[in-house]
């Protein structure tokens, strides 16, 4: 039974991992994502835990009066402290940005966001936007009957 | 500090001296004198010999060293010679104008004189590296003479250094696969590995070499970039350009593809086995340079794109004449270089002496110019006959040692395409000097006075040196033998008036001198029998019977051949301009997609594509 | 005593805004002071006798404690850090508020402080822990300019680099689970354990977090994101600067613990695509700050293909194109700071500010590599080396640098032309007058290099020597405590 | 063989060739009178014309170039007969092969040219441009012929040329040996003549617009001595590439008469050409004879 009990542990911490990335390829919308990224990182630091865990092992606290018995290895659970501090500062400020953006595009949309970006890093390197659907780089006019009505600004 | 250190001293010093000089009105007199001094340490320097220079470096570990032998020697003197009558040409009553008109005189002499030291630097290279580093100079050295004119010359400029640097790392391949395959880039060491190489290396690296210089030399399939570039550059650098600086591909051809590889090996590397060896390839690849160009010029109707096109044509025949490789094909091929330099340099002066007065080089723009402007039309009369290879002068000599070895080789079908670039060459010159300088005087050019000295001397001695070298090739020819020798190759046995041999020689002293004797009993005839003649006005013409009035323009300039065009005009579908074309927009389709990749909306999705890929990678064996 | 070299910008970073509100001078002072003491303890502990030595962290003996790792390459970085920060210093763009100003040179200075830890560090994690902070401070310079863009970029590339990590943490559990260590010392004694499928896939997954930073082919969709929005200054210290440092450590994990053959012909086809990509995408361009990203994310491609050269050859040309890089890019950015702009409006410019149109052409014959500049010197020796290499894919490198070096005419002349065009339309006036005199630095660093060539050369060789040298990684950093579970997982 | 007598030979050959040509000329229009069922003119016609134009009273001159270019076009025969070998006198063929023979004979056509250019007559310009368009089309057969012969005796110099004929006898001659080679040289022969059909540029009828427009008196003259002289170098050229060279004056001349007689007849029994169909012709039939002529040499 405890010779599964380790590859079991380690594959649910990949299945985590590979849910958030894979979640965060398929979702649209930035607050999804964001989620995303939060179950990724902790699939992963479950994983780094499990590197170091051992089944017939305790805690790895050192008691002054209890004797020493076979321990989890201590370092891997130091590691994942710094890692989750790290994950929760990254996602602290992606939601910020999350919000910021909300406020500036009105959208939560990555395609429109990204298109709206796009118009403005091009506006600020002085240079033209590539072409879109609504504004066709070459300038020259759509066909079809009427031109298409300016996008909401 | 041997002589080959003090003659890249001056090229060096030259630079500020030529910035500086360009500055003031009077200084800009003495723009000559630095050349003139480089053209006397040339001559003092005995082109049999091999002057070794002092400067050398071990870095990377690679050796650079310099040294000067025939080969270089005899590519040095056209070099310092045209740069010495661009300089002549641009110190006088043209480099006022051209500073007043707002050009930058500083910027003009300060490129030639980088040009000159580029070339010398080139031309003196001891080994393979040291002729790449000599050969990027001189491509970029070429870029800001070329662009001075702004305008559509910027546009040209660019273009050609894009050519020049596709050829540039031909030749970077070329060089690091020689380093690669023989452990050395000194030529003592790589000569005694080269022969043990496959065929199929040697073949890679004929081609490298081969395409990387034929891009200097416009070659056929790299040719589109040299009119426009050469042709719409400022006055006395498009006459330095379009004489000597091509002429760089052929010293480096001559010195990688004769000296090192050899063009015995040449031969037996067989590209077609029994029907095509790789200098079959080479030479059809120079006869057809030879024929497309030159008929390229029949179309052109701006003097200066026709001689830029001329000079591709001509480029031709040296790179036939070297490949053929006999001692009178190579001698020819050499010889041409220098004879071809002295020609393109004085039609390229003229056809800016006429821009000069008349302000256009357009030839549905010009005619009846030989009154007002005689002398450049001597000097434009002295450059066709040579460039299309006429007896009494030089460039007769040189195409008839090309012809005299294709002859005697058995190529008639290469002969043929080389009378068909003579013939295309002689109908050229013709509509060029025609167009210019006889017809009908325009009214606007009733009053324009001939090109001033300081224009007309550099022509005047320019056409004095064709006439000279043509009635004794014997002086070129002893220069020409110990570039030949330099390469190893055999050398014709020369005199003062040509070369004598079993199969049909050609002594030139006699040959000019029969002509000249002949044009004197025409003379004689014609002043001595006839009756005094009566000088009329270009108005007083036959004309069907129609008055003439000045308004009428009765000149014939436009569609000059109309029966030729007749048969090869379908052929102008500018199919090279088409492959060219095709190659960019295979370029911008590739940078859009890039583009679209670094336009997508998730980017993420790569980071996990990459890791499946890698991990499948990682696990299958 | 090279703890510095990461702590005083540390320091300094969180320090300046007190700092600021206290006096101005006070606030104006301290950054580049903390950068100056980096770069005397720099030159101080440069005496080749000494070189190299390992610092334990705290004491602590390896493979418990963090070691530092100090040889010439480390000092090289760690120069190049201190020196690049304090000729990058960010200036006043002329938006006005001060506070900006603050915000954007304490996460410089955070900026500075992990760049040089990542150089030093010998230990993985750390290492990484270095790496997220880099990440982080790079996502603040990005969202600091507050316009709608910049947030948006800043996001896309939190989100692109935040999943790298994960993925680089995932390889480090591999490691961790498979050698029961994170020492790279040590790491390089157990390199046997790591030779299988498992060890490949936890180099490529470190490649792959890692590569996010130094603008590796598939993951580099950011950089002309961030570039475009971020300052030229900022731009020109995340292009040269630190995504050199993210191969620095590839190269080291190469070096020490991979030294497989199949990982180094990954190393090199990613390497090429990029450099392929990058100059096709540049070719496109249409403003000149997308152009010179694009053109960084080609350069970063050829420093790949030369570290992934085997043996010293490898590295000696991994690091000449590596520094000449890192030198002319921050150049040329400073450059288009100075005129801004989309490529329309360039026309004439360089009639105007000559001097910047002479940097210009100079930055732009380096890159393309005219024989006597460095840039020729480093395309020869990749050129060499992969030559030497053979094999199909060395062919297919070779092209593929001398096609780029063609794009790279055709872009960077044409812009050239066009700055030296009689253009009559007027160029607006550019807001930071300084960025050429920097510019004018980098020039003279260019220029000094072809003088002192001869002696940089030997320089570099015996650094690429070093860095090589695995077994003497494991010498000075000293032996290894026995750990208690030397297995690893049940 | 002293310089004096090279000298001698040098002035000798070209009055000599005159002569010949004169008669040449005389034999032309005698047969084309005979073809049209006419007398024909006097033996010394030829000569009465060229002394006439020479003593004609008003001589209009357009400029230099005009009398330069009448200069040159006499000039350059001249100094091509000194490379054409006579019997018993050999000028200074040794010093020239055939390949500068074929350049010293395109002297007088840009001479001509040029004189023409300064006429500034747009008809006359007209007409150098097609005279040197048919140029361009003659000489290609005529070079590929050049080259077979060439290739065949393994020389350039005509002497030597010669003596291989004489010294094998009639089987060695040019003509038994390459008759494809022999006939393209008749087709060109007959264009570089400007004898029907290729007579376009110096046809009578299309003077008004040819070369000629501008040419009266003694540049006329100048063209009748010119064309005396091509004549006989067109004649001697071929009978020493095909017909072996005169063994002795005899031989010479029946054989220059032979030669010359043929392309006569053959002038007055055709049209003229356009100048496009010219070109296409001289490209098609003679350039296809000359390189399976040569096909056959190598």
């Amino acid at each position: 039974m405890d010779a599964y009990i380790g590859p079991l542990l380690f594959l649910g911490a990949a299945g985590l991992l590979a849910i958030g990335v894979v979640g965060m390829l398929l979702s649209n919308h930035l607050f999804r994502m964001v989620l995303a990224l939060v179950i990724a990182e902790a699939g992963v630091n479950l994983m780094l835990v499990l590197a170091g865990y051992r089944w017939d092992a305790v805690a790895p606290i050192l008691q002054p009066g209890v004797a020493a018995q076979p321990m989890v290895d201590p370092i891997p659970q130091a590691l994942v402290l710094t890692a989750i501090v790290i994950g929760v500062g990254v996602q602290a400020l992606a939601l910020t940005l999350v919000i910021r953006i909300r406020e500036a595009y009105g959208t939560l949309d990555m395609a429109e966001v990204r298109a709206r970006m796009e118009v403005d890093v091009a506006a600020a390197g002085g240079g033209e936007a590539t072409g879109s659907r609504e504004r066709p780089a070459g300038g020259r006019p759509l066909p079809g009957p009427g031109a298409l009505p300016e996008p909401p600004r | 500090m041997t002589h080959l250190d003090l003659l890249l001293l001056v090229a060096l010093i030259n630079l500020p001296v030529a910035w500086w000089l360009a500055g003031g009105a009077t200084r800009r007199r003495l723009l000559a004198l630095p050349y003139g001094l480089m053209l006397g340490m040339l001559l003092y320097m005995d082109p049999g010999a091999t002057w070794d220079s002092g400067l050398s470096w071990v870095f990377l570990g690679q050796s650079l060293s310099w040294r000067l032998d025939g080969l270089g020697w005899f590519f040095a003197l056209p070099t310092i010679g045209a740069a010495l009558a661009a300089a002549a040409y641009s110190s006088g009553e043209w480099g006022e104008d051209f500073a007043g008109a707002g050009g930058s005189m500083g910027w003009l002499q300060l490129a030639l004189a980088a040009n000159v030291f580029a070339m010398l630097v080139l031309l003196a290279a001891g080994d393979l590296l040291t002729l790449f580093i000599g050969w990027e100079l001189v491509s970029w050295a070429g870029l800001p003479l070329m662009v001075l004119a702004g305008g559509a010359a910027v546009g040209a400029g660019i273009r050609y250094i894009t050519y020049a640097m596709g050829g540039g790392m031909a030749v970077l391949l070329g060089v690091v696969l020689v380093y690669v395959w023989t452990g050395s880039l000194v030529p003592a060491d790589f000569m005694a590995v080269l022969p043990t190489l496959a065929s199929w290396q040697v073949g890679l690296l004929v081609a490298l070499f081969f395409g990387g210089f034929g891009v200097k030399m416009a070659l056929l399939p790299f040719h589109l970039w040299q009119a426009p570039a050469y042709g719409l550059s400022v006055g006395p650098a498009a006459a330095f350009l379009g004489a000597i600086s091509s002429r760089m591909g052929l010293f480096a051809m001559a010195l990688v593809l004769v000296k090192f590889i050899t063009l015995e090996r040449l031969v037996d590397l067989t590209v077609i086995p029994g029907l095509l060896d790789s200098r079959d390839v080479l030479a059809w690849v120079a006869a057809f340079t030879i024929i497309l160009p030159t008929y390229t010029a029949l179309k052109q109707n701006d003097a200066r794109l026709l001689l830029a096109w001329h000079g591709i044509g001509q480029g031709g025949y040296m790179v036939l004449g070297l490949v053929m490789g006999d001692a009178m094909g190579s001698a020819g091929g050499l010889l041409h270089v220098f004879n071809y330099a002295t020609n393109q340099a004085v039609l390229l002066l003229a056809v800016f002496a006429v821009m000069h007065r008349t302000g256009t080089a357009d030839l549905n723009r010009m005619g009846g110019l030989i009154v007002r402007m005689p002398l450049s039309f001597l000097a434009l009369l002295i450059g066709i006959i040579g460039l299309a290879g006429l007896p009494p002068m030089n460039g007769f000599v040189s195409k008839w040692l090309v012809y005299r070895s294709l002859v005697l080789e058995g190529e008639p079908l290469l002969f043929l395409a080389a009378i068909i670039g003579t013939l295309g060459t002689i109908l050229s010159v013709y509509k060029l000097i025609h167009n210019i300088f006889l017809g009908q005087l325009r009214v606007e050019h009733e009053d324009i006075r001939e090109a001033p000295w300081s224009m007309t001397g550099p022509m005047l001695v320019l056409c004095a040196v064709i006439v000279v070298t043509g009635t004794m090739p014997g002086l070129v020819l002893g220069v020409v033998a110990d570039a030949q020798q330099a390469i190893g190759l055999a050398v014709p046995d020369y005199h003062l008036g040509g070369v004598t041999s079993p199969a049909g020689g050609l002594d030139m002293l006699w040959l000019n001198g029969v002509i000249m004797a002949g044009f004197a009993v025409g003379a004689v005839l014609f002043y001595g029998f006839g009756g005094r003649t009566k000088r009329v006005h270009q108005l007083d013409n036959y004309a069907g019977g129609h008055f003439l009035t000045a308004d009428v323009r009765y000149q014939y300039s436009d569609n000059f051949y109309p029966g030729l065009m007749h048969h090869i005009g379908g052929w102008y579908r500018g199919s090279f301009q088409w492959l060219e074309g095709a190659l960019i927009s295979v370029v911008d389709l590739l940078a859009t997609a890039l583009r679209g990749f670094y336009h997508q909306a998730q980017p993420a999705a790569w980071v996990l594509f990459t890791i499946t890929l890698g991990f499948a990678w990682a696990v299958l064996p | 005593m090279m703890a510095y070299a990461v702590a005083l910008p540390l320091v300094a970073a969180f320090l300046l805004p007190v700092l600021h509100n206290a006096s101005r001078w006070l606030g104006i002072l301290v950054g580049p002071a903390a950068l100056v003491a980096v770069l005397l303890v720099v030159f101080q502990s440069w005496q080749p006798a000494v070189l190299p030595f390992a610092m334990d962290l705290g004491g602590f003996a390896p493979p418990w404690g963090i070691t530092f790792y100090v040889d010439a390459l480390a000092l090289l970085f760690c120069g190049a850090v201190a020196l690049m920060t304090l000729l990058l210093w960010p200036r006043d763009e002329g938006d006005g508020d001060a506070d900006a100003l603050v915000r954007r040179r304490s996460l410089t200075l955070l900026l500075a402080a992990a760049a040089a830890g990542l150089a030093l560090s010998g230990d993985l994690f750390n290492i990484y822990v270095f790496y997220e902070l880099a990440a982080v401070a790079s996502y603040g310079l990005a969202a600091e300019r507050g316009t709608p863009a910049a947030y948006a970029a800043a996001f896309r590339y939190l989100m692109l680099s935040a999943l790298g990590s994960v993925i680089a943490l995932a390889g480090i559990a591999i490691i961790y689970f498979e050698t029961g260590t994170l020492n790279l010392a040590h790491l390089s004694l157990l390199a046997g354990e790591l030779q299988g499928p498992t060890g490949m896939a936890a180099f490529l997954c470190l490649l792959v977090g890692f590569g996010v930073k130094a603008e590796l082919f598939p993951v580099n969709a950011w950089v002309p994101e961030v570039y475009g929005v971020t300052t030229r200054r900022t731009a020109g210290l995340l292009a040269g600067l630190v995504s050199k440092l993210a191969v620095l450590v590839l190269v080291r994990l190469l070096v020490l613990v991979f030294p497989q053959e199949g990982l180094r012909d990954a190393l090199l086809l990613l390497g090429v695509l990029g450099l392929i990509g990058g100059e096709l995408a540049a070719w496109k361009a249409r403003d000149m700050t997308r152009m010179l990203a694009f053109s960084s994310i080609g350069q970063l491609g050829l420093v790949f293909v030369a570290f992934s050269l085997p043996g010293t050859a490898g590295l000696v040309a991994g690091i000449v194109v590596a520094v000449h890089h890192m030198v002319l890019k921050p150049g040329l950015f400073l450059l288009a700071g100075q005129w801004g702009g989309g490529l329309r409006g360039l026309a004439g410019a360089a009639r105007r500010a000559p001097l910047a149109g002479l940097l210009f052409v100079l930055f732009a014959l380096s890159l393309v590599g005219l024989p006597p500049l460095p840039g020729f010197w480093a395309k020869f020796l990749v050129l060499t080396g992969l030559a030497g290499q053979g094999g199909g894919l060395g062919w297919l490198a070779m092209v593929a640098i001398l096609v780029a070096t063609v794009l790279e005419v055709s872009y960077l002349f044409r812009l050239a032309g066009r700055l030296y065009s009689r253009g009559d339309d007027e160029v607006p006036a550019a807001a930071t007058g300084g960025g050429t005199v920097t510019a004018g630095v980098f020039g003279a660093l260019v220029v000094a290099a072809v003088v002192f060539a001869p002696a940089l050369w030997d320089e570099v060789q015996d650094m690429g020597a070093g860095a090589g040298d695995a077994a003497l990684y494991v010498r000075t950093v000293g032996p290894m405590v026995p750990t208690m579970i030397s297995g690893g997982a049940p | 063989m002293s310089i004096t007598e090279l000298l001698l030979e040098l002035v000798l050959m070209p009055i000599v060739a005159f002569v010949i040509g004169l008669f040449m000329v005389l034999m032309m229009r005698r047969i084309g009178a005979r073809l049209q069922r006419r007398v024909g003119p006097p033996v010394f016609q030829p000569l009465y014309d060229i002394v006439k134009l020479y003593g004609k009273r008003t001589q209009v001159s357009h400029g230099l170039m005009h009398d330069i270019g009448i200069v040159m076009a006499v000039g350059g025969y001249v100094a091509a007969e000194t490379l054409l070998p006579m019997p018993g006198m050999n000028g200074i063929a040794e010093k020239g092969g055939l390949i500068a023979l074929l350049y010293v004979i395109m002297i007088p056509s840009l001479g001509l040219a040029l004189g023409v250019g300064q006429c500034a007559n747009p008809n006359g310009s007209i007409g150098i441009s097609r005279a040197l368009t048919a140029m361009l089309a003659y000489d290609i057969p005529f070079v590929i012929v050049i080259f077979g012969v060439a290739w065949h005796f393994g020389t350039t110099n005509l002497v030597e040329i010669i003596a291989l004929q004489q010294a094998g006898g009639i089987a060695t001659w040019g003509a038994v040996e390459m008759p494809l080679l022999a006939i393209a040289g008749l087709f060109g022969m007959q264009a570089m003549l400007g004898k029907q059909p290729f007579e376009i540029y110096v046809a009578p009828a299309e003077i008004a617009t040819g070369p000629m427009v501008e040419m009266g008196g003694k540049y006329l003259g100048g063209l009748f001595v010119m064309q005396c002289f091509q004549l006989y170098t067109a004649a001697v050229l071929y009978v020493t590439l095909f017909l072996g060279g005169g063994e002795n004056w005899l031989f010479f001349l029946i054989k220059i008469f032979a030669v010359v007689a043929i392309p006569m007849s053959i002038a007055f029994l055709f049209p003229r050409y356009r100048t496009e169909d010219l070109v296409g012709l001289l490209w098609k039939w003679p350039v296809m004879a000359a390189l399976i002529g040569v096909a056959l040499v190598m």
